[in-house]
C-alpha cells in the first residue's frame, strides 16, 4: 500500500485545492436545493419516531409488540444494531491510525462522525426501552436520599459506562482530529458567521512544528487506547445477552462476534456514506474507487468470520446437545422466524462473498446492495438473537411469538431519520474529510509521482 | 530595531530548506507554520514528551478510585444479597472500572495536549501576521528575526531557499 | 365483633369514600401522596383500623352454599376464603369463591330499580307490585328461582304462599342435576342424592363424569381423592372414559376418549361382569373395549372399595344402572334425602312455565337471580313468552338477558351485603352473614320476597334468619354467626335398599357429529361471564381466555381441513376451532356460558366471542347437555382466540420438566454439577428461610390458586386484547403438560431461586434477596428495564406494559368501585414497573410483626393459594426447622426441583406427579 | 459574551450538585415543616404542660400499623367538660353534633409504597421521639425529621443506640437520663435476638 497516489488523483496534488475543496462549500457556499429537500425529507421521518416515542411514553411500552415472554423487542435490537454501526468509525481511525494505512486519511472524519452519531442515538434506546424512562437516571453512581447505588453486576451498568465513556472519547478524538481544520476554516477568508464559532473550537490552533508534534502524539496515545476499547463496548454488549443462562445466550463466542459483527455492520455503513459523501460533495478526486475496493474487502473479510461465528454456535449446540440449545437450532432453521435466519445468512454471509472479484468490489450498485444487504443482515441477527432466545426458553408454557407494532417500526425508521438529519447538519458544520492529512497525503503522492 | 523576516514555501522541501538555510546562517528562528504534520528535528519533543505518561496516569488513578468507590458502595455502603453472590465480586467489578479508565486517560490527554501545546490563546500576536493565517490552508512559512539593516541578506536566504514570497515586518 | 343486630359495621357512603380515596393512593412510583386524616367521629373500629379482620359467611354456586370466610379492612372485604369447619370448603375455595369479591364491587352492578319508562326508585316498583297483587289469592303469580337450599328463604315462600294459595314458586336450574335425581328414583324408587365418598375408593371409575371439575362439590371431591392418593399403601387408581378432556380425565391414571353414546355399553359391560345375566358383548370400539376389560379386572379385585361415578349428561337408565353396579360393589357411598327439597324436574317446570306464559296463563313473574332467557333451549322462546306477562321483574345483580326481557329489572344485594343461610351439597347449613350495607342500592333476596307478599309481617332480614335459627339467646346468636356453620345439620345417611337393576338399551354411536355441552369451569352456567377475574383465567384444558372455542379431535380436524382458530359453522352458530388432544372422534365440545349477549361490558367484551357461538343455541327441547346432529362447514375465516398457553406437548429431554413416576417410584439423584457458586453473604443465624413444595400430583388444574393469589396481590385484570398480545399478569399460572409418561398441572409460581438469576442483571436493584430467602421485587425501585425477565428461565415475572392498575375494561362505567377490593398490604403497581409473586410478602410480615410486637412465637403464615388449593397440594413454611411440613417434603423420594441443572436452586420445589399406569398399559 | 457563555458551559454541571444537595435538606425533605391545621391543636400543652400520655390519644400505636388520628369523641371526653365554649374548638364541637369526621392535615408523609408499622416500633423501644421529635415542645406540629429511606436506614443499621427501656417509650427526652446499666443490657439482648432472626435492611421489611 505505499503506493499513495492511487488514494488520491493528480488534481488534489496542490494544497490550495485540496482547501478550495472541501472548506470552500462550507465558508462561501450555500446549502443547495438537494441539501434543504434532504433535511426536510429527514426531519419528518425523525418526526415520525419522535411521535411514536411520544405515543410509547404517554401510553407505556404496551404500545410495542413486545410480551411477558419477549420482554425486549425492537428497542433493544435497535440499540444494539445502532451501537454496532458506530463501531467502524473508531476503528478506521485508531486501528489503520496505528498501521499506517494511507486509505483512512480520505474516510475517517466523517466514519468518526458516523460514529458519534450512531453511539448517540444507541444510547437513546436503552432509555427510551424503560418502563419508566423518568428514572433513567438511577443507573447512575450519584449520593440520593434513599442511600442506595447502582448494581456493579448488572450487564446494563457496564453499558452504562461502557457507552458513556465510548460516546465522550470518540467526541474527544474526533474534536482532537478537528482542531486544525478548524483553524484552516477560521482563517479562511468569506462571509460566513461560523468563523468565529470555528475560531473558538480552533482554541487558537497555530499549526507550529511543536503543537503538531503534541497533536500526533496525542493521536497515536488515544488510537492506542481505543482500540481496545471499541472492542470492550461491544464485548459488553454482547455480555448483555452471554452473561444470562438462557437457551441461545449463554455462549462464550457472544463477545468477540459481537465486535466482528459491529465492525461489519459499520463498514457497511461507511460504504454507503462514502457513496453518498464523494458524488453529493464532489470529492471523487479524494475518495476514490480503491477506498471503496479496501473497505469491500473488509466487509468480505467480516462476513466470512460471521459465517464461522454462526457455524460455531451451530456446532456447539449440536456438539453438546442440550435439548434447550437443540430446540432452540431447531425452531432457528425451521420455527416462524427462520424466514429472517436466512435472510441473516444470505445478507451477512453470502452476499459479501461477491467481493472476491475485484470488478464488483468497484461496482457502486453492487456495493450498495451489498452493504444494505448487510445492513438488513445485521439487524435481523440483533432481532434473532432477542426474539429467539425470549420466544422458546425453557418453559414451553411461557412459549409466546413477538410481533412489531407500528409503533416499533416508527422508532426504528425516526432513528434513521435522525441519523441522517445529524449527518446533513454536520455536512455543513464542519469539513467531513480532514484537510491536513489529505494535503499529507497529496505531498507523498506527489513525491511518488515525481 | 527588532524586525522579521516572513517567509512562504509552497511545499515542504522548499519549507525545510528554508529552515536548514536559516540554522545554517545561525539565524533566531522565531515561527514555524505548516498546514500539516511536520516534524523538524527535535523541535517540541519535550513539549510533547509527557503527554502519553498524564494520559496513562490519569487513565490509572481514575480506574482505581472507580473500583475503590464501586467496592466501597457494594460492600461497606449498602451490602445487598443479590442473587447468592458475594458482596465483593470483582471479576465484574472490574469491568466499568476499565471503560471509565480509558475515558478518564482520553480526557487526561487531552487536558494534557491543552496545556502543553499552548492551546486557547485565541488572540497570539502570531495572528496578527497575515502569512500565519495562510499557513493553516496552503503556506508553510518561516518567521525569521533580524535586524533592520540585514534584512535583505535575510529575505535572500530565505528567497534562495525557494520561498515563493518573502517581506520584512518591523515592530 | 362490634353490635350485630344490625349491620352498621361500616356506612355504605364511609366505604364509597374509601373507594375514592383508594383510587388515588398507594401507586407505587408515585411521589409523597398529600392526603388528608380523616378520624372517625365515633369510635367503631377502636385500635384495629387497617388491620384483617376476618368474618364467617357462606358463598352461593348452584343454590348451595360453601362456607367461607371472609377478610374485611375498615369495612371493606378484600377476599374470601375458605372455612374449614364447612364440608363443602374444608378451609379451601374453588375458583368461584375467589372470583365472587370482585362482584361484590363490579361497576356493571345494577344500581337501581328500572321499569317501562326508565330508571324509578323502589316505590315505584313496590306500587306496581301491590296494584297487581292487593287481595289476589296469587293466581297467575309465579315466582321463579334457581335451586333453592336456604331454610329462611324456603320458610318466607311457605309463609307466601300460604297467604296467597295461587302463587307458583318454580325452581330451575341451569346446571340441573334431574337424570341423577330420576336415575336414583329407577333404582331405590324414591329419588336420592348420591354422595361417594372418595377418600376410601381404591379404584375410581368415572363415565362421562367429572368430580374434580367444577361445581359446588369440586372442592369436597378433591380434596377427598386427593387424601385418598396420598395415603400410604395400595395406590389409588382413576379410570376415565370421557368424549373430551375434563380436569378429571388429565389426573387421571388412565383415559380414554369415548363417544357419549357409548358411555352406557361400557356401563352395560361392567354390569354383566357383576351378574346382571346379559352378555357383556356391546358394540364398543376395540381399544375401549380392552380398558374396559381393565376396569372390570380392578373392579372385582376392590370390592367395597370402588366406586363408579356417571356425568349429569348420560340419561337416567344409565345412573340407575351405576346406582346397582355400585350397590354390587359395595362402593363406599352414602345415599341421602335430596337437599334440595323441590322434588320437580328442572327442564320440565321451566318447560311449563315457558308454555305458561305463552298462553297468557301468567299475570305476574318475578324471577329471583336466575337467567332463563340464557339457557331455555332455544325452542322454547322463552324470551317471547316472557314478553306476554303484563308485570315481570327479574331480581339479579348484573343486567343480564332476563333482566333485559322482562319488564322491570331491580338490583340483587350481593351474599356479602345480605343476610341468608344455605345448606351445602350434603345439607350443611351455614349462614350468609352481611359484610357491608348495600353498596349499589341492591335488595337481599327476603327482602325481594317480601314485595311479592305485601301482605305479610315485615320483619328484617336479619330478625328473620335469627328466628329460623332460634337464636333467642344473643350469645347463641353470637357463636352461630362466629362459627357460620351450624352444627349437626348435615343430612343423615339412609338405607336406600337394594336397587332394582335397570338396563338401559345399548347404543351406538352416530356418524353424524354431536356437541357435548359440558358447564364452564371458569364461567359454570354463565353466571361467571360479568366477572373479570373468571373471564381471564385461563380453561383448565384449553387454556384458552376470554371465551371458548369448539373443541373438536385432531381426526375430526383433519377430514375438515381445518385448524385451531378457523370458524366452523354448524347449526345456525359459528364458533372457532381449537383442536384437542383426547377428544373422542365424531363429537364436539363447546362450553356452556360464554358468548354472552348481555350483562355487561365484560360478559360482551369486544375480543371474547360474539353470541354466536353460544353453546345453550344448541340444546334441544327436552334440556339436557347433548346438541342434536350437527355438521361442521369451515368458512375458511379466523377468529382471534386468546390463550396463555399454546403448547401443552412435551418431547425428548423436555419432559423432564414435567415428571411423572410410578407409584412407589423415586425421582432419579440429579447428578452433582461442579458450581463455582458460592455461598453468598452471610444472614442472621435465626432467620426463617421459607420455601414452597407443590405436590402435582394433587393438583386438579382449578385455578382457584391462580384467582386467590389475583385478589390477595391487587393484580388487575388486563383484557382480552392484552392477552391475545402475549401479555398475563397472573403471578401463579398453572401450566398443562402432557407426554407419552403421562400428563398433568403444574402450578408455577416465582422459584424464588436461593441463586437467582433475576438479581444481579438489574441494574438498580429492584429485585434483591431477603435474609430468609424470598427473592423481593422492590416496585418503587424498579425502572422498567425487564432484564429480570428476560433472565428468568422460569419466565415467572409480570411487566405492567400499561396502566393495568387503572384498567378501562368495564367500558364507560368508571372502575373506581374495584379498587375498594385492593389489599391495603401490597402495592398497588404502576405502569412500566415489573411485578411477581412474593410468597406473599405482606403475610410474612404481619406474621413478623405480630410475633414480634408481642414476643411470641412467629406462626408460619399461609399464602393466599396455599390457602385456596381444595387439595393442599401446595405446601409452604420454613426450611430451616427440620420439622416443619416444607422441610420433611423436601426428603421425600417425589422430590425435585424446576429446571435443577440450571444452578438457580429453586425455593419453590415439587413433588413429581404420580400415575398408575397399571400392568396392562399399552393394552389400553 | 462568548467567554461568558463557554464559562456558564462548564459551571453547568453545578445545578446538578445543588440539585444533589438540595434533596438532603428540608426543602426537599419536608424536615421542619409546619402545616396548617383546621384546629391549631398543641402537643405542647397536651402532651408537655398538661402530660397526658401520647397513647391516650394515639391508641392504635402499641397494637397496630397505625397510631391512629383520636376520634372526635376522644377530645369531647375532656372538652365537654372544659373550654367548652373557647371558639378555637367549634370545629370539634360542630363534628360531633353533625357526625362529620374532623379533617386534618399529614405532617409526616410516607409515599404509599412504604409500609410503616407502629407497634413493631413501640413493642420494641423505639420511642416516639426518635421519629417525631420532641412533641412536648411544639405548640404546632411540625415534621421533625427527614423521613428518607437513608434516615430510616441510620437507624436500622444500627438500632442500638436509639433504643429505650419500654417505660420510657412516650418520654420526650429519651436521650436525657442515662439509660441504667442493667437496662441497657437488658435492651441489648433483646436486640441481640432481633438480630439472630431478623436483617432489618431486608428491603421486605418497608416495601412489599
Amino acid at each position: 500500500m505505499s503506493d499513495a497516489a492511487r488514494w488520491l488523483l493528480p488534481s488534489m496534488f496542490d494544497h490550495k485545492a485540496i482547501t478550495d475543496a472541501i472548506a470552500g462549500p462550507l465558508v462561501e457556499g450555500k446549502a443547495g436545493k438537494r441539501w434543504w429537500i434532504a433535511v426536510l425529507i429527514s426531519l419528518a421521518v425523525t418526526g415520525i419516531g419522535v411521535i411514536a416515542t411520544g405515543i410509547s411514553f404517554a401510553y407505556g411500552p404496551g404500545m410495542w409488540g413486545n410480551n411477558s415472554a419477549v420482554v425486549w423487542g425492537f428497542p433493544i435490537a435497535n440499540y444494539v444494531w445502532w451501537i454496532g454501526i458506530g463501531n467502524a468509525g473508531t476503528l478506521i481511525s485508531a486501528l489503520l491510525l496505528l498501521t499506517r494505512q494511507k486509505w483512512r486519511n480520505a474516510i475517517n472524519r466523517f466514519a468518526e462522525a458516523m460514529t458519534i452519531l450512531a453511539v448517540s442515538i444507541a444510547g437513546l434506546f436503552p432509555i427510551i426501552h424503560l418502563g419508566r424512562p423518568m428514572y433513567f437516571y438511577w443507573m447512575a453512581p450519584y449520593p440520593n436520599t434513599m442511600g442506595l447505588w447502582p448494581q456493579w453486576r448488572s450487564a446494563l451498568v457496564w453499558d452504562f459506562w461502557a457507552i458513556l465513556s465510548y460516546l465522550l472519547f470518540s467526541l474527544i478524538f474526533f474534536y482532537l482530529g478537528l482542531i486544525p481544520d478548524l483553524a484552516t476554516l477560521r482563517d479562511r477568508e468569506g462571509p460566513s458567521h461560523w468563523r468565529r464559532i470555528w475560531g473558538a473550537f480552533a482554541l487558537g490552533w497555530q499549526g507550529t512544528p511543536a503543537q503538531w508534534r503534541s497533536h500526533q502524539r496525542l493521536q497515536r496515545v488515544m488510537a492506542v487506547i481505543a482500540t481496545p476499547l471499541v472492542c470492550s463496548v461491544h464485548s459488553i454488549v454482547g455480555l448483555d445477552f452471554a452473561a444470562s443462562l438462557m437457551p441461545g445466550w449463554t455462549e462464550s463466542v457472544f463477545p468477540p462476534y459481537f465486535v466482528v459483527g459491529a465492525y461489519f455492520s459499520g463498514f457497511a455503513m461507511v460504504v454507503l456514506l462514502a457513496l453518498v459523501i464523494r458524488s453529493a460533495l464532489g470529492l471523487e478526486a479524494m475518495i476514490r474507487p480503491a477506498h471503496l475496493d479496501a473497505c469491500a474487502k473488509m466487509l468480505l473479510a467480516a462476513g466470512s468470520v460471521m459465517l464461522l461465528s454462526y457455524g460455531s454456535e451451530w456446532m456447539s449446540a449440536l456438539w453438546t446437545g442440550e435439548a434447550a440449545d437443540l430446540r432452540f437450532l431447531r425452531f432457528s432453521f425451521t420455527g416462524t422466524y427462520s424466514g429472517l435466519t436466512y435472510g441473516m445468512i444470505l445478507g451477512n454471509c453470502l452476499l459479501p462473498q461477491l467481493f472476491w472479484s475485484p470488478a464488483l468490489r468497484r461496482s457502486v450498485p453492487v456495493l450498495v446492495i451489498v452493504s444494505a444487504g448487510v445492513l438488513f443482515g445485521m439487524y435481523f441477527e440483533r432481532i434473532l438473537i432477542i426474539c429467539n432466545t425470549l420466544s422458546i426458553g425453557y418453559e414451553p408454557a411461557a412459549w409466546t411469538l413477538y410481533v412489531p407494532t407500528l409503533v416499533d417500526f416508527a422508532i426504528l425508521l425516526g432513528t434513521g431519520g435522525l441519523f441522517v438529519f445529524a449527518f446533513l447538519l454536520l455536512s455543513r458544520v464542519i469539513p467531513l474529510v480532514p484537510m491536513y492529512e489529505i494535503r499529507e497525503l497529496a505531498e507523498v503522492a506527489k513525491g511518488e509521482v515525481r | 530595531m527588532t524586525a522579521l523576516a516572513i517567509a512562504s514555501f509552497a511545499d515542504e522541501a522548499a519549507f525545510r530548506a528554508g529552515v536548514a538555510k536559516a540554522d545554517e546562517a545561525g539565524r533566531r528562528v522565531v515561527g514555524l507554520w505548516s498546514p500539516y504534520p511536520v516534524e523538524i528535528g527535535a523541535i517540541g519533543e519535550e513539549m510533547a514528551a509527557p503527554i502519553a505518561w498524564i494520559a496513562i496516569a490519569g487513565g490509572l488513578a481514575a480506574a482505581f478510585l472507580f473500583y475503590g468507590f464501586i467496592w466501597w458502595t457494594a460492600t461497606q455502603s449498602y451490602p445487598f444479597d443479590s442473587g447468592g453472590r458475594p458482596l465483593h465480586s470483582w471479576q465484574v467489578f472490574l469491568i466499568a472500572p476499565i471503560e471509565f479508565g480509558a475515558l478518564a486517560a482520553g480526557v487526561a490527554g487531552m487536558i494534557a495536549f491543552i496545556v502543553r501545546a499552548r492551546l486557547t490563546r485565541l488572540h497570539h500576536p502570531a495572528f496578527d501576521i497575515a502569512e500565519v493565517e495562510r499557513a493553516s490552508s496552503e503556506h508553510f512559512v518561516i518567521a525569521l528575526a533580524c535586524d533592520a539593516d540585514d534584512g535583505g541578506d535575510v529575505l535572500a536566504l530565505l528567497a534562495d531557499a525557494g520561498a515563493v514570497h518573502s517581506r520584512m515586518v518591523t515592530r | 365483633m362490634p353490635s350485630l343486630s344490625e349491620p352498621d359495621f361500616v356506612a355504605r357512603r364511609e366505604v364509597l369514600r374509601l373507594i375514592a380515596a383508594g383510587a388515588a393512593a398507594s401507586l407505587a412510583g408515585c411521589s409523597k401522596p398529600d392526603q388528608p386524616i380523616v378520624p372517625a367521629v365515633e369510635d367503631k373500629d377502636g385500635d384495629r383500623a387497617g388491620r384483617i379482620r376476618r368474618y364467617a359467611t357462606t358463598t352461593m354456586l348452584a343454590g348451595y352454599g360453601r362456607g367461607a370466610t371472609a377478610l374485611v379492612v375498615d369495612g371493606r372485604p378484600i377476599k374470601l376464603e375458605g372455612s374449614a369447619m364447612h364440608p363443602a370448603s374444608l378451609g379451601a375455595t374453588d375458583l368461584f369463591t375467589e372470583t365472587a369479591i370482585l362482584d361484590l364491587y363490579d361497576p356493571q352492578r345494577l344500581r337501581a330499580p328500572a321499569g317501562p319508562a326508565g330508571i324509578a326508585g323502589w316505590p315505584m316498583l313496590e306500587r306496581a307490585l301491590i296494584s297487581r297483587l292487593a287481595g289476589s289469592n296469587g293466581e297467575g303469580t309465579v315466582l321463579l328461582t334457581g335451586r333453592v337450599t336456604s331454610p329462611s328463604l324456603l320458610a318466607r315462600i311457605a309463609e307466601a304462599r300460604a297467604r296467597m294459595p295461587g302463587l307458583r314458586h318454580i325452581r330451575s336450574e341451569a346446571i340441573d342435576d334431574d337424570a341423577e335425581r330420576e336415575g336414583a328414583r329407577l333404582a331405590f324408587g324414591r329419588p336420592l342424592t348420591m354422595r361417594s365418598r372418595l377418600a376410601e375408593a381404591d379404584v375410581l371409575v368415572l363415565l362421562d363424569a367429572d368430580p374434580l371439575g367444577p361445581g359446588p362439590d369440586q372442592v369436597a371431591f378433591a380434596r377427598a381423592w386427593a387424601d385418598r392418593r396420598r395415603a400410604s399403601g395400595k395406590p389409588q387408581r382413576t379410570y376415565v372414559l370421557e368424549p373430551s378432556p375434563t380436569q378429571s380425565g388429565i389426573c387421571a391414571d388412565r383415559r380414554i376418549a369415548l363417544h357419549p353414546a357409548l358411555v352406557v355399553n361400557a356401563l352395560l359391560a361392567v354390569a354383566a361382569s357383576l351378574g346382571t345375566g346379559t352378555s357383556g358383548a356391546v358394540d364398543l370400539p376395540p381399544d375401549a373395549a380392552a380398558f374396559v376389560a381393565s376396569v372390570i379386572r380392578d373392579l372385582r379385585g376392590a370390592q367395597g372399595r370402588a366406586v363408579v361415578m356417571v356425568g349429569r349428561g348420560q340419561p337416567p337408565e344409565v345412573h340407575a344402572l351405576a346406582a346397582w353396579v355400585n350397590q354390587r360393589l359395595h362402593a363406599p357411598i352414602d345415599w341421602i334425602d335430596p337437599v334440595d327439597p323441590d322434588l320437580s324436574s328442572h327442564v320440565e317446570s321451566l318447560a311449563s312455565l315457558a308454555h305458561d306464559m305463552a298462553d297468557g296463563r301468567v299475570s305476574t313473574l318475578m324471577v329471583l337471580d336466575a337467567n332463563p332467557v340464557l339457557h331455555a333451549p332455544p325452542s322454547w322462546h322463552f324470551a317471547e313468552a316472557l314478553g306476554r306477562v303484563p308485570l315481570s321483574i327479574s331480581f339479579s345483580a348484573f343486567p343480564d338477558e332476563t333482566a333485559m326481557a322482562t319488564r322491570w329489572r331491580a338490583p340483587l344485594a350481593h351474599s356479602l351485603e345480605s343476610w341468608g343461610d344455605a345448606c351445602g351439597p350434603d345439607g350443611t347449613a351455614s349462614l350468609i352473614q352481611p359484610m357491608v350495607k348495600p353498596l349499589f342500592g341492591g335488595r337481599s333476596a327476603l327482602a325481594a320476597l317480601a314485595m311479592l307478599d305485601p301482605a305479610g309481617p315485615r320483619p328484617n332480614d336479619h330478625d328473620r334468619v335469627r328466628r329460623q335459627w332460634n337464636a333467642t339467646d344473643d350469645g347463641h346468636w353470637r357463636d352461630l354467626l362466629v362459627a357460620g356453620v351450624v352444627d349437626g345439620t348435615a343430612a343423615t345417611p339412609v338405607s336406600p335398599g337394594d336397587a332394582r337393576l335397570v338396563m338401559p338399551a345399548p347404543s351406538r354411536a352416530s356418524a353424524a357429529m354431536i356437541v357435548t355441552l359440558p358447564p364452564s369451569p371458569t364461567l359454570w352456567d354463565g353466571r361467571g361471564a360479568t366477572n373479570a377475574w373468571a373471564q381471564e383465567c385461563p380453561d383448565p384444558v384449553t387454556r384458552q381466555v376470554w371465551g371458548a372455542a369448539l373443541r373438536i379431535s385432531p381426526g375430526d380436524a383433519r377430514r375438515l381441513g381445518v385448524g385451531d382458530e378457523d370458524i366452523v359453522v354448524f347449526a345456525g352458530l359459528s364458533a372457532p376451532v381449537k383442536i384437542v388432544e383426547g377428544q373422542a372422534e365424531g363429537v364436539a365440545t363447546l362450553p356452556l356460558g360464554h358468548a354472552r349477549t348481555a350483562g355487561g361490558p365484560i360478559a360482551t367484551a369486544p375480543g371474547t366471542l360474539g353470541p354466536g357461538t353460544d353453546a345453550y343455541r344448541l340444546r334441544g327441547s327436552r334440556g339436557g347437555w347433548l346438541s342434536g346432529e350437527v355438521t361442521l362447514v369451515p368458512t375458511g375465516a379466523k377468529a382471534h382466540t386468546p390463550r396463555n398457553q399454546k403448547d401443552f406437548a412435551l418431547d425428548g429431554e423436555a419432559a423432564s420438566l414435567y415428571p411423572v413416576l410410578a407409584p412407589g417410584e423415586a425421582m432419579p439423584k440429579p447428578p452433582s454439577r461442579a458450581t463455582l457458586l458460592g455461598a453468598g453473604p452471610e444472614r442472621p443465624p435465626d432467620t426463617p428461610q421459607w420455601a414452597m413444595v407443590i405436590d402435582t400430583s394433587a393438583c386438579i388444574g382449578c385455578n382457584a390458586c391462580v384467582v386467590a393469589c389475583q385478589a390477595e396481590n391487587n393484580i388487575p385484570a388486563i383484557g382480552p386484547e392484552q392477552i391475545g398480545k402475549g401479555r398475563d399478569m397472573h403471578w401463579l399460572r398453572v401450566d398443562r403438560y402432557e407426554h407419552e409418561h403421562g400428563g398433568g398441572y403444574q402450578p408455577v409460581p416465582c422459584m424464588q431461586c436461593e441463586t437467582a438469576p433475576c438479581e444481579p442483571v438489574c441494574p438498580v436493584e429492584a429485585p434483591v434477596h431477603s435474609a430468609e430467602g424470598l427473592n423481593l421485587q422492590v416496585y418503587n425501585r424498579c425502572i422498567g428495564t425487564r432484564t429480570c425477565q428476560a433472565n428468568c428461565p422460569y419466565k415467572v415475572r409480570r411487566f405492567n406494559f400499561l396502566d393495568y392498575a387503572g384498567a378501562d375494561l368495564w367500558g364507560d362505567l368508571d372502575p373506581a368501585p374495584v379498587t375498594a377490593q385492593r389489599n391495603p398490604e401490597v402495592t398497588v403497581r404502576a405502569r412500566g414497573v415489573m411485578e411477581k409473586c412474593t410468597y406473599c410478602v405482606q403475610r410474612i410480615e404481619t406474621a413478623k410483626h405480630g410475633a414480634d410486637a408481642t414476643g411470641e412465637a412467629l406462626v408460619t403464615p399461609v399464602t393466599a393459594c396455599q390457602a385456596a388449593c381444595p387439595t393442599q397440594a401446595i405446601h409452604f413454611g420454613n426450611l430451616a426447622d427440620p420439622a416443619s411440613d416444607v422441610a420433611q417434603l423436601r426428603r421425600d423420594p417425589r422430590h425435585y426441583a424446576l429446571l435443577e441443572e440450571l444452578g438457580t436452586r429453586p425455593r419453590t420445589t415439587y413433588l413429581a406427579k404420580v400415575r398408575d399406569a397399571g400392568e396392562g398399559e399399552g393394552e389400553a | 459574551m462568548a467567554r461568558t457563555a463557554l464559562v456558564l458551559l462548564l459551571l453547568s454541571p453545578l445545578l446538578l450538585v445543588l440539585v444533589l444537595i438540595l434533596q438532603h435538606t428540608g426543602t426537599i425533605t419536608g424536615q421542619d415543616r409546619f402545616v396548617e391545621q383546621a384546629v391549631p391543636f398543641s402537643h405542647k400543652h397536651h402532651a408537655g404542660e398538661l402530660g397526658i400520655d401520647c397513647r391516650f390519644c394515639h391508641v392504635g400505636v402499641e397494637t397496630g400499623a397505625k397510631a391512629t388520628v383520636p376520634t372526635t369523641e376522644v377530645c369531647m371526653t375532656c372538652h365537654s367538660q372544659i373550654w367548652t365554649n373557647a371558639q378555637m374548638l367549634a370545629p370539634v364541637r360542630n363534628s360531633l353534633a353533625t357526625g362529620t369526621p374532623l379533617v386534618w392535615s399529614r405532617v409526616n408523609r410516607l409515599p404509599g409504597y412504604v409500609y410503616f408499622d407502629h407497634h413493631v416500633h413501640v413493642r420494641n423501644g423505639v420511642p416516639c421521639a426518635a421519629c417525631h421529635g420532641d412533641l412536648r415542645e411544639m405548640p404546632l406540629t411540625a415534621q421533625a425529621t427527614p423521613m428518607t429511606m437513608q434516615w430510616c436506614l441510620d437507624c436500622h443499621r444500627d438500632p442500638a443506640k436509639r433504643l429505650v427501656p419500654q417505660d420510657r417509650i412516650t418520654w420526650s427526652h429519651p436521650y436525657d437520663a442515662p439509660i441504667p446499666d442493667d437496662e441497657f443490657q437488658r435492651i441489648h439482648a433483646h436486640l441481640l435476638g432481633v438480630e439472630r432472626s431478623r436483617k432489618l435492611t431486608d428491603c421486605s421489611t418497608c416495601h412489599r
